[in-house]
């Protein structure tokens, strides 16, 4: 089984879904992300780090055995268990399907919206509708695909759960308020579900689902930027 | 419509269309406030 | 330096940093010509 | 072994390392990417083609037991072999690191430098000077990597090695010139190689290495768009 540390900042969603997969498969994993073991734009880019990590990247995994691995996942992948990367080729080509799903459909448009209503990126209001269409969009494919499953691959948690809600996460704590989440009950359901199995819980904490929608907040981004 | 090759690129996705709004938006931060759309941005600038 | 969670976000990477570099390439190419490097932009377009 | 369909347009780099696999693998896929099989922007927006692909991507699987799937990284994996997804689970992870890194690191750098020069997207001097600077870290990494290797993962060709290399090969065909990518000979090399294994030859034709750095054609962008 996989054993050893995770490099990364406090609070980096690309380090969740690894952390949780190690929750489901018992892959002991050491977290590196405070002074003065690891110091964000100073750790990853010494020497040291470099050595390992060419790109300076993080989330990056050291394994106790010296194998290091970067891109969160492959390390999620790594950190696995046969159920969790699914059981045959078949399966395992979904989960990587809803993976790069999760990626590039959802993650560009989650940034997007969420990041300017936490102030470390500028807003501008064409993004931020386009954001919150494709959001919409990725909302309904998922609901769609959970209408008739528990789980988006197989009848177990899989990867492709881990990383898809992931990659929800800033949307469901920020911005996907009860009125604009109604419509997609299956994908509420999963989504809640999934984050209170022990295994979330116990990396994520308790999530609060968004009360009322988070707007961008000049003051904030004019004293982070 | 745009070539198929630009289809997928979600890198390209959230470039604002409109370089005017950019302006707009470069022009109501340096002014310190939040970007309000104008409905005919260009007659505002030049 | 940007936030953390900025790093690897590879779809806001290529947003032109700069929204009057945005507004003066929409000039040069409702003029019908490339971009012109200007040294002050904002001097020529205000 | 995986048989079936693939939807897409004509030279779409994303259906290459799809087609390249299946070479390698044995799957037999036919083609489906000429009128009236396939017209970009009609076919994939269909009621029969969203019924099968939600999302209305392509590449698009569709194999012959009926199982469809869609993302390239995802069917690339289905139609390949053991060997070109990894024989264990640290290769399997390696491979998905480069196939990561292939989407996040280099294509985006390679579309905006490169689909200027083909007309298809707007030129901006900022985004193609960074991305010529982020192509040139990427091949760094990669001319490290291939310093003492013949394939990225292992001894032999794996999915690592045809991601990376499909995602190379707008740039290698369109701006790289000799000049520019003399420093990196090691991944020329393995380039080079790579595109010339009669699996790659049979997908990709004769591949011509760019001898003069194209540039942006405002009249073909006007003409395009």
């Amino acid at each position: 089984m996989a054993a050893g540390k995770l490099y990364t900042y406090p609070d980096n969603f690309r380090a969740f879904k690894i952390l949780i997969a190690a929750q489901y498969s018992g892959a002991k994993i050491s977290l590196v992300q405070d002074p003065p073991g690891f110091k964000f734009g100073e750790t990853n880019k010494s020497p040291e780090f470099l050595s390992k990590f060419p790109l300076g990247k993080v989330p990056a995994f050291e394994g106790n055995d010296g194998v290091c691995l970067s891109e969160s996942n492959a390390i999620a992948n790594y950190v696995a268990n046969s159920q969790l990367r699914g059981e045959d080729v078949l399966s395992q080509s979904q989960v990587q399907m809803f993976v790069n799903f999760a990626d590039s459909e959802i993650l560009p448009a989650a940034c997007n919206w969420v990041f300017p209503t936490l102030g470390i990126m500028q807003y501008n209001k064409a993004n931020t509708e386009r954001a919150k269409e494709d959001v919409k969009k990725a909302l309904g494919f998922l609901n769609d695909t959970l209408k008739t499953k528990t789980f988006l691959v197989g009848e177990r948690v899989t990867l492709a759960d881990i990383s898809v809600a992931c990659s929800l996460l800033l949307l469901y704590k920020n911005v996907l308020e009860p009125q604009f989440r109604a419509p997609f009950t299956n994908v509420n359901r999963w989504f809640t579900t999934l984050v209170n199995q022990p295994q979330a819980k116990a990396v994520l904490g308790e999530v609060q689902l968004c009360v009322k929608m988070a707007q961008f907040d000049a003051k904030k981004f004019a004293e982070l930027s | 419509m745009a070539h198929p090759m630009m289809d997928g690129i979600w890198f390209d996705k959230y470039k604002a269309d409109d370089a005017e709004k950019a302006h707009q938006e470069k022009r109501a931060q340096d002014l310190g406030g939040l970007v309000v759309q104008a409905s005919s941005p260009s007659s505002q600038t030049e």
